[in-house]
């Protein structure tokens, strides 16, 4: 699976783009999430508020409850500022 | 048409590109957006734009495709940014032509609302107190939640 | 700053103009008129704009004060042409430049609604059929009387 | 007085401007228009529609009550179409 972070996710886990392999009980983006908290402090910091994580799947929005599988793009951003 | 560049570009010849030769054009509607030197009350040095190459441009056709269909445009044209940029530089651009006055300002509204929430850009300030991640506006979401309830 | 003018305008320079070395400036909101060659179902050959000079420079300095009245701008350009114009041609150019977008685009919308009915021109279009006054809209007034509304 | 003429009002009428000498009892607009639609029948025609027709005295938006003196720059014009 491709990860991708962007904004301070990206700062805060310090790495831009990497390619995991979750357990196979990971089918969706929440479970992801809580997946990838356990990898470091890092990833803790950057992933504890679900509230202002933003979640694109195959590069399309998506949410929480999103499935998710080996193939994906998975990124996770703060909320965009654009414009 | 959508370009998502890192170098400038020349206002006067993107909205000729919209205009020359196309004698249906009443109007033409434009926002460019800037680079400040203020942020809360603090001089910025620099402002850095990532964004999420691929999604960037997908997202960007899904939106013009969305204000032709909420309108009778002849032509949509968006430029953004990214990288490091300087106050006053430009950052974006948008601009939309139509037959008729009220179509061009509406939609060129409704894609400066829509770029500023949903497009995946992020913008990195840098100032002598070192750098920060620019913050999602709570106006912001509102300017863009007022055009879906207005779909 | 206003110009009544009969030459043509260079978007692009008056732009800049603009925006050149003001660092506060955060957004820039244009229009663009031009004239498109069908009204009324009928090939347009040439439309000449009256109007009446002292008035219509009165006029647009005291919208100009209205506007900064209403908006935290940073400048206001109007730019109306006079004089025989083809269809392609440029009549008008607003354009607001303010340290959010919000006022720039709103002010833009503003000043353009408030031309199209209280600025002192009048529009000869001559097409096959002839010489014809463009007749005043009501959905133009009823644009204009939106802002006094909101005020 | 000075009169000025604009938009179809001008090309009834024939004239873009003139200078005349209304007689002293016409004191407003309204007088002043139904003095000059007994100039001819350019003026009967250009001003018959009192409700198409706008006024500006001395450079400002005026109505038909407004008062009018020897001195002023008195235009007469069909509603406006800028922008």
């Amino acid at each position: 699976m491709q990860l991708l972070y962007f904004g301070w996710v990206r700062t805060k886990i310090g790495t831009s783009r990497e390619t995991l392999d979750p357990p196979a009980e990971i089918t969706d983006v929440r479970g992801l999430v809580e997946w990838l908290k356990q990898r470091g402090d890092g990833y803790q910091e950057a992933l504890q508020d679900l509230e202002t994580i933003r979640v694109a799947v195959n590069q399309d929005m998506a949410d929480l409850d999103a499935a998710v599988t080996p193939g994906d793009e998975v990124a996770l951003f703060p909320p965009m500022t654009g414009g | 048409m959508i370009k998502v560049q890192e170098q400038d570009f020349d206002i006067g010849a993107e909205l000729a590109s919209l205009t020359d030769g196309n004698k249906a054009v009443g109007g033409l509607g434009c926002f460019v957006g800037l680079v400040r030197d203020m942020a809360n009350d603090e001089q910025i040095s620099s402002m850095t734009l990532e964004h999420y190459p691929g999604m960037t441009e997908k997202q960007l056709t899904t939106i013009e495709a969305e204000a032709r269909d909420r309108w009778p445009l002849q032509d949509v044209l968006i430029i953004h940014r990214y990288g490091r940029l300087e106050p006053g530089d430009r950052i974006v651009l948008v601009a939309t032509t139509s037959a008729h006055r009220e179509a061009a300002l509406e939609s060129c509204h409704f894609l400066i609302d829509w770029l500023k929430t949903k497009a995946p850009f992020w913008k990195l300030e840098e100032s002598d107190s070192g750098e920060n991640w620019v913050a999602a506006r709570n106006s912001d979401d509102d300017a863009a939640d007022r055009w879906d309830r207005a779909k």
